[in-house]
């Protein structure tokens, strides 16, 4: 991997790589930056979600059976099959990265492109996941309905509408802002698949992907969260 | 995040990931549907942990990131996010009626 | 009063005292920090002033000093944390038999029911000598309660009830505001507090038309056909309500909870969440149905019923209180 | 391009001001020192407003009926002095001016790790500056600067979603600034400044940017329910549909309790450059001072329920909170131990940032006292909501965080222009704000504890008060006239001032060992650090004054 400058061909100077900005000393401090740029963003991204989940445990703690309840009227199994297309489109990202460091042009594109289609597949299922919700009349607001739903384990008891409202207010705001984290990563991905068209990556110089890479994973984990914690509350019979 | 040139070749490693990853899910999935009384929860909460933590070390590369200062920012946000969350619930699980 | 300026309002409670006390520890502590800080920054300042040819002696620190001076201030801030929260425990704590006010407050005014049946706006009779505990919630938006010449204060939240308790000592008038901002007229949601001789006070409360809150609520419990499933033997489809308050409750969920007011008002509008133990959810909700007065009437009436069996009991024990001091303190069950 | 009028000048050095003019050439620069002006100009824009506000609620006060203003006009009136003060004046006030314009410079750095980043953080500032400005044009906001639920969700028709779209835009400015930072201090260290070499004011800002980064998301996402439950009626927060209010102030003081350390931890930095510079000093203790800026920091993230210690939280909880409020307070007890142990054997000058910051040093301490008296519980029953508050913050935010952003303006004045300020004007104005400062929050303070309650516009039941009340307007006519004095000599000294030598304290720190101003990299050549911060002895040194050489 020594001498890939001559890969991409585009400058010869040993010295000043073209993506190497004027304020850096050299390449290595500049990569650095990106990536921890990129995880203290994360770090922020945490505590972002991380309003939602002290919401979400209050009121789990309070109305504990009605959240079941409402846990129970979404498709586990979509929301399992969802999670394994994350888990596939983590992998293709993965060696997407290793395809970039080890400068094999169309596996990265390839897999890039293989992400971005796990992504479309998440947001397609997940549409559907909506569209249920919409048509049992679950999505918060004057048209909801959640009369008589027993609550699981408790026979011959029914679910406080109210308090399955809020489920489905934090469950369509939890994931509504996790699908709008998914569609800007399709985007950062969009500008990755074009750069890496045009072969502006190198070994030397990947760090757009590593980076982009790190966004996608991330989004990952908070699904990681929310699949159990919305999908799963209170499943047994 | 450097110095991959040496190590062997990680393909194997993202693979086995990506396998456990998947089984996780499977048995998240299926024990769900388990009666366990609390430790639902607490069998969800911790494979959900040990997905996110595998996802991190090894596809974020952290296990590998050439300096701690990556570990510590990990570290502390999750601790800053625990924070909120026990604080939080001090109130909550102490007062004696709603 | 526009004369005079003093540096504290009128101590006239019980626990005005305790509060001035450690207000004054705390001035005469952070009095003398300040004035040591702000010494030696004036006299450093004077006396270390740059003079030609003199030089500033470095000196890199030192960890003797820095122990010092953060080990002193925690001891002191320790002792002000107990100190405080000792005072906290016992504004927060009302004694056992305290006579009880409800407090229903609104966008912009303070509605206040005696447990003897009186109903007051934006005012708060009370006799001198006496703990009252005020059992407060709100229509709408968040209040608060505060009565400087007390030192007490508590929010008052809607859809739960918050309590707070005082023990006027001085007869007088004192300032009642509403101290947490809750829209345009917030600064007109003032009042007064009248501390009253106990004969006055009962001279005020016999001029009183309506019979005592639980009285009413024993009415509408009637009424609302609560009495259908709760009997004052073992025969309704409902628990029997004789005594529940303060005792703990087994719930069918397993846990074990304490049968408070807010306990019982989650019962009325909300039966859903905390079911008793070994009984059917078949209560209906009566979230909408009943007013916050109602509310507060039923559960002065359910805190009225005594561990005894006979429920006829209560009238005349609520009645008893009208006629005030055989029984100084209120009479309410525990 | 270039719209300005050429003045016949002596042949200047090619510096970050004269090396481009235009508009686009500040719009579009990613220079952080033009950054930092852009900022300085914006916030400035917006002190003024938060303070004419402050003036006319103070007016309303001065009788105790409410006659000068309708009630709803004067609950708009401390709702928008409060949004506009803490969100568009104080917390981009020191980081995002004084900040920006020297962390790469202290560092040897010639720019911010993300220079793009810097400029897009300025215009999100400006977005929801322009935003919160329409949303005052067309009605504003009468919920407090605290949003309390469900006031804030189900019961005011004015502006919210606006509002908080605007504090939810300018969060991500202030985010992006910190992470800015902390990229930069990472990275972008000069070689030789290690971390035990970095100034403190470096330290303080370090400490600042976790708070931004940790805190900032939570309001964020706070913000956005709020919203939501608005146009959604969801019902998270709405007691009425089983949400419980108190969650809503849980997550808001979550951010917002830490954000006081955002306002006063630079503040503290720039007072720490100061003293160590007008007394010729190291500073006493350096680690503890830099180690007791990350404490505040962390400490400051376990203490926000000190603000709902009436509002319905469990006693247990609240006792809790108490107990961790006290830890915070610690760490700024050993800050000003440590400032005043520096002055002791000093050679001690009273330059107009030197009185700025004794200013800080007395008001700083005299607030942070009276939190203590907030943080213990029996008496903040009596005390919570009322002015004993009001002086509180006021003497924090004003007397400290406030003092030290003039402190420092003055201090790098003629770095940032090139210019010197009178010297004359700029001590008066020192005493004018600290004499003006006084009369308007001291009587604050004994109001509070008589019980008189904030955000009131009408006391006529109480007319007690209003002694009191006068003296504070008083007070605040004469604060206003101390803040007006600086901005216009600044302005002055910009074009008539005389010229700036490189270092006209003889202070120590990189920034001092370039241009003024500097050009547009910083510095000629790269520095590299062989000294230690504060070294006034070298600095000082009689007899063959060495210049300290760069590079
Ligand atoms: C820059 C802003 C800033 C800062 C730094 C602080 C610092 C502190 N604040 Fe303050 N505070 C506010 C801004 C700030 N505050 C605001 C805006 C509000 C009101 C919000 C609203 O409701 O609108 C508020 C409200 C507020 C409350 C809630 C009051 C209420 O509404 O009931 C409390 C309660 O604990 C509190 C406590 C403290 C404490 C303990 C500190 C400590 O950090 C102070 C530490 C400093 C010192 C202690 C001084 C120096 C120490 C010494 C000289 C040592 C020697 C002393 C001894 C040994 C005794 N503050
Ligand atoms: C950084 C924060 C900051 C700053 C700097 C200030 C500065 C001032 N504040 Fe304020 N204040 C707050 C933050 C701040 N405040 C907050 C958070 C609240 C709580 C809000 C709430 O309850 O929700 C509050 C509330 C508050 C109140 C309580 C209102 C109430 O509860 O009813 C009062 C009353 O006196 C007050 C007064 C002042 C005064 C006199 C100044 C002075 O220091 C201002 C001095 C400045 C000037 C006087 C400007 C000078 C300019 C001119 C003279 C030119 C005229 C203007 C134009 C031409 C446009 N403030
Ligand atoms: C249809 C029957 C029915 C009616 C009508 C009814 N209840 Fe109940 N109530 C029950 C049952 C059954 C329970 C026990 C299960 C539960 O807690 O939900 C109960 C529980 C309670 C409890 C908690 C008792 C305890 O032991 O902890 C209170 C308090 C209560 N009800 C008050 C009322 C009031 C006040 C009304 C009228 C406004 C009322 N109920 C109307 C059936 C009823
Ligand atoms: Cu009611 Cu303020
Ligand atoms: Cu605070």
């Amino acid at each position: 991997m020594a001498d890939s400058s001559t890969i991409m061909g585009l400058h010869q100077e040993e010295e000043h790589h073209p993506e190497l900005l004027h304020h850096f000393a050299e390449a290595g401090q500049q990569r650095d930056a990106a990536s921890l740029g990129m995880w203290v963003f994360l770090a922020t991204e945490v505590m972002f979600f991380g309003g939602m989940f002290c919401a979400y445990l209050v009121y789990r703690h309070w109305y504990f059976g009605d959240f079941g309840a409402a846990s129970k009227s979404i498709d586990a199994t979509l929301g399992a099959t969802n999670t394994a297309v994350l888990i596939c489109s983590s992998l293709t990202v993965v060696l997407a990265v290793w395809a970039a460091q080890t400068a094999r042009r169309a596996l990265l594109i390839g897999m890039l492109v293989f992400t971005m289609l796990f992504g479309l597949a998440f947001l397609g299922i997940k549409s559907k996941e909506y569209y249920d919700k919409f048509e049992e009349h679950h999505v918060p607001g004057a048209s909801f309905n959640f009369d008589h739903v027993p609550v699981p384990g408790h026979p011959g008891e029914y679910a406080n509408p109210r308090h399955a409202e809020i489920f489905f207010s934090l469950y369509f705001v939890m994931t509504g802002l996790h699908a709008l984290h998914m569609i800007i990563g399709l985007g950062i991905f969009t500008g990755l698949l074009v750069m890496a068209w045009k072969g502006r990556f190198t070994p030397e110089y990947h760090t757009p992907v590593e980076i982009g890479g790190l966004y996608w994973h991330f989004v990952d984990i908070v699904w990681i969260y929310l699949f159990p914690l919305l999908y799963l509350i209170d499943r047994h019979p | 995040m450097t110095g991959h040139e040496s190590a062997k070749s990680p393909l194997k490693m993202y693979f086995a990931v990506w396998a456990a990853l998947l089984m996780f899910t499977f048995i998240t999935y299926k024990v769900a549907f388990i009666e366990l009384g609390p430790f639902n929860a607490v069998v969800a909460l911790v494979i959900a942990t040990l997905k996110a933590t595998l996802v991190a070390l090894f596809f974020m590369h952290v296990w590998h990131a050439g300096e701690r200062l990556i570990k510590v920012v990990v570290g502390g946000v999750v601790f800053f996010l625990l924070l909120l969350l026990t604080l939080t619930m001090a109130d909550y699980l102490t007062r004696p009626w709603s | 009063m526009l004369n005079n300026f003093p540096l504290w309002p009128e101590q006239a409670s019980t626990l005005a005292h305790r509060v001035d006390a450690l207000y004054i520890f705390l001035l005469v502590i952070t009095g003398t920090m300040a004035l040591l800080v702000c010494t030696l920054v004036i006299f450093f300042a004077a006396r270390f002033r740059h003079r030609p040819g003199v030089r500033a002696e470095q000196i890199e620190g030192s960890d003797a000093l820095e122990i010092t001076w953060s080990v002193i201030p925690l001891f002191i801030f320790m002792a002000i944390f107990v100190w405080g929260a000792v005072v906290y425990f016992r504004e927060r704590t009302p004694p056992a038999d305290s006579t009880e006010v409800y407090v229903v407050a609104k966008q912009w005014m303070w509605k206040v029911e005696h447990a003897e049946g009186q109903r007051e706006i934006n005012e708060l009779h009370v006799p001198v000598g006496r703990d009252v505990k005020l059992i407060m919630t709100s229509q709408d938006v968040i209040h608060s309660f505060y009565i400087p010449a007390f030192r007490i204060k508590q929010d008052v939240l809607p859809g739960r009830y918050t309590v707070e308790w005082f023990h006027a000592t001085k007869p007088g008038v004192y300032h009642l505001f509403c101290a947490e901002y809750c829209g345009t007229q917030h600064s007109g949601m003032v009042g007064s507090i009248v501390v009253m001789e106990p004969a006055q006070y009962e001279a005020w409360v016999s001029g009183n038309p309506s019979g005592p809150l639980s009285v009413s609520g024993e009415k509408t419990f009637a009424e609302l056909g609560c009495s259908t499933c709760h009997r004052p033997d073992m025969q309704g489809r409902g628990p029997n309500l004789q005594g529940v308050y303060g005792k703990s409750v087994q719930l069918e969920d397993g846990r074990t909870v304490t049968a408070d007011e807010n306990y019982l008002r989650e019962c009325i509008l909300d039966p859903g969440s905390r079911r008793v133990k070994g009984y059917q959810p078949i209560m209906p909700t009566f979230q909408g149905l009943v007013t916050d007065e109602q509310i507060n009437e039923l559960v002065a009436y359910i805190k009225s019923l005594g561990d005894n069996q006979s429920g006829a009991k209560t009238t005349t024990r609520a009645a008893s209180q009208l006629s005030g001091n055989a029984q100084p303190s209120g009479n309410q069950v525990q | 391009m270039s719209m300005e009028i050429a003045i016949p000048q002596p042949v200047e050095r090619e510096n970050y001001l004269n090396k481009e003019y235009g508009a686009l050439s500040w719009l579009l620069t990613t220079d952080h020192k033009r950054i930092a002006l852009l900022y300085l100009v914006s916030i400035t824009f917006f002190f003024f407003i938060g303070g004419f506000f402050a003036l006319l609620i103070r007016l309303e006060l001065l009788t105790p009926a409410g006659d000068l203003v309708q009630a709803d006009t004067y609950n708009k009136l401390f709702t928008m002095h409060g949004m506009v003060m803490v969100f568009f004046f104080l917390i981009p006030s020191i980081p995002a001016v004084l900040g920006n314009f020297l962390v790469p410079m202290m560092i040897g750095a010639k720019d911010l790790a993300f220079p793009r980043i810097n400029l897009l953080s300025w215009y999100l500032y400006i977005i929801g500056g322009a935003l919160m400005l329409h949303c005052m044009l067309t009605g504003g906001v009468d919920t407090g600067w605290t949003f309390y639920t469900p006031f804030s969700t189900n019961f005011t028709n004015t502006k919210i979603v606006e509002a908080g779209i605007a504090i939810f835009i300018a969060g991500f400015s202030s985010i992006l600034t910190g992470l800015n930072f902390v990229v930069t201090i990472h990275r972008m260290r000069a070689p030789g400044m290690t971390w035990s070499r970095l100034p403190l004011f470096i330290w303080a800002h370090y400490a600042t940017s976790i708070i931004q980064l940790l805190g900032t998301p939570v309001i964020a996402i706070t913000i956005v329910l709020v919203a939501a439950e608005r146009a959604l009626h969801l019902g998270i927060f709405d007691p009425k549909l089983g949400g419980d209010p108190l969650l809503f102030q849980h997550l808001f003081w979550f951010y917002s309790h830490p954000a006081v350390y955002i306002m006063i931890l630079p503040s503290m930095g720039v007072v720490t450059e100061i003293i160590a510079c007008f007394s010729r000093k190291r500073i006493f203790g350096y680690s503890f001072v830099a180690f007791s800026s990350i404490a505040i920091a962390v400490f400051g993230f376990l203490v926000w329920a000190h603000h709902m210690f009436v509002a319905g939280i469990s006693v247990y909880s609240a006792l809790v909170f108490s107990f961790l409020s006290y830890s915070v307070a610690l760490p700024s007890a050993i800050k000003v131990f440590n400032w005043t142990a520096t002055l002791y054997k000093g050679s001690i000058r009273y330059d107009a940032p030197m009185l700025y910051a004794f200013g800080f040093l007395g008001l700083f301490t005299i607030g942070g006292l009276t939190g203590l008296f907030l943080a213990a519980l029996g008496i903040d029953v009596h005390v919570t909501d009322t002015y004993f508050v009001v002086a509180h913050f006021h003497y924090i935010m004003v007397g400290g965080a406030v003092m030290g952003y003039l402190g420092g303006m003055h201090f790098w004045w003629p770095k940032i222009s090139g210019r010197l300020y009178p010297e004359g004007w700029a001590r008066l104005a020192a005493l004018i704000v600290f004499i003006g400062f006084n009369l308007t929050f001291f009587p604050q303070f004994i109001l509070g504890y008589m019980g008189m309650p904030r955000r009131y516009y009408d006391y006529s039941h109480m007319p007690e008060f209003q002694v009191l009340h006068v003296l504070s307007t008083a007070g605040s006519t004469v604060l206003g006239v101390g803040y007006l004095l600086p901005m216009v000599y600044f302005l002055w000294s910009m074009r008539y001032g005389k010229p700036a030598s490189d270092n006209p304290w003889n202070a120590a720190g990189l920034e001092w060992k370039t241009a003024s101003p500097p050009p547009t990299f910083n510095f000629d050549e790269e520095p590299v650090v062989t000294w230690e911060a504060y070294n006034y002895e070298e600095l000082d040194a009689p007899p063959h004054k060495q210049e300290v050489t760069v590079g």
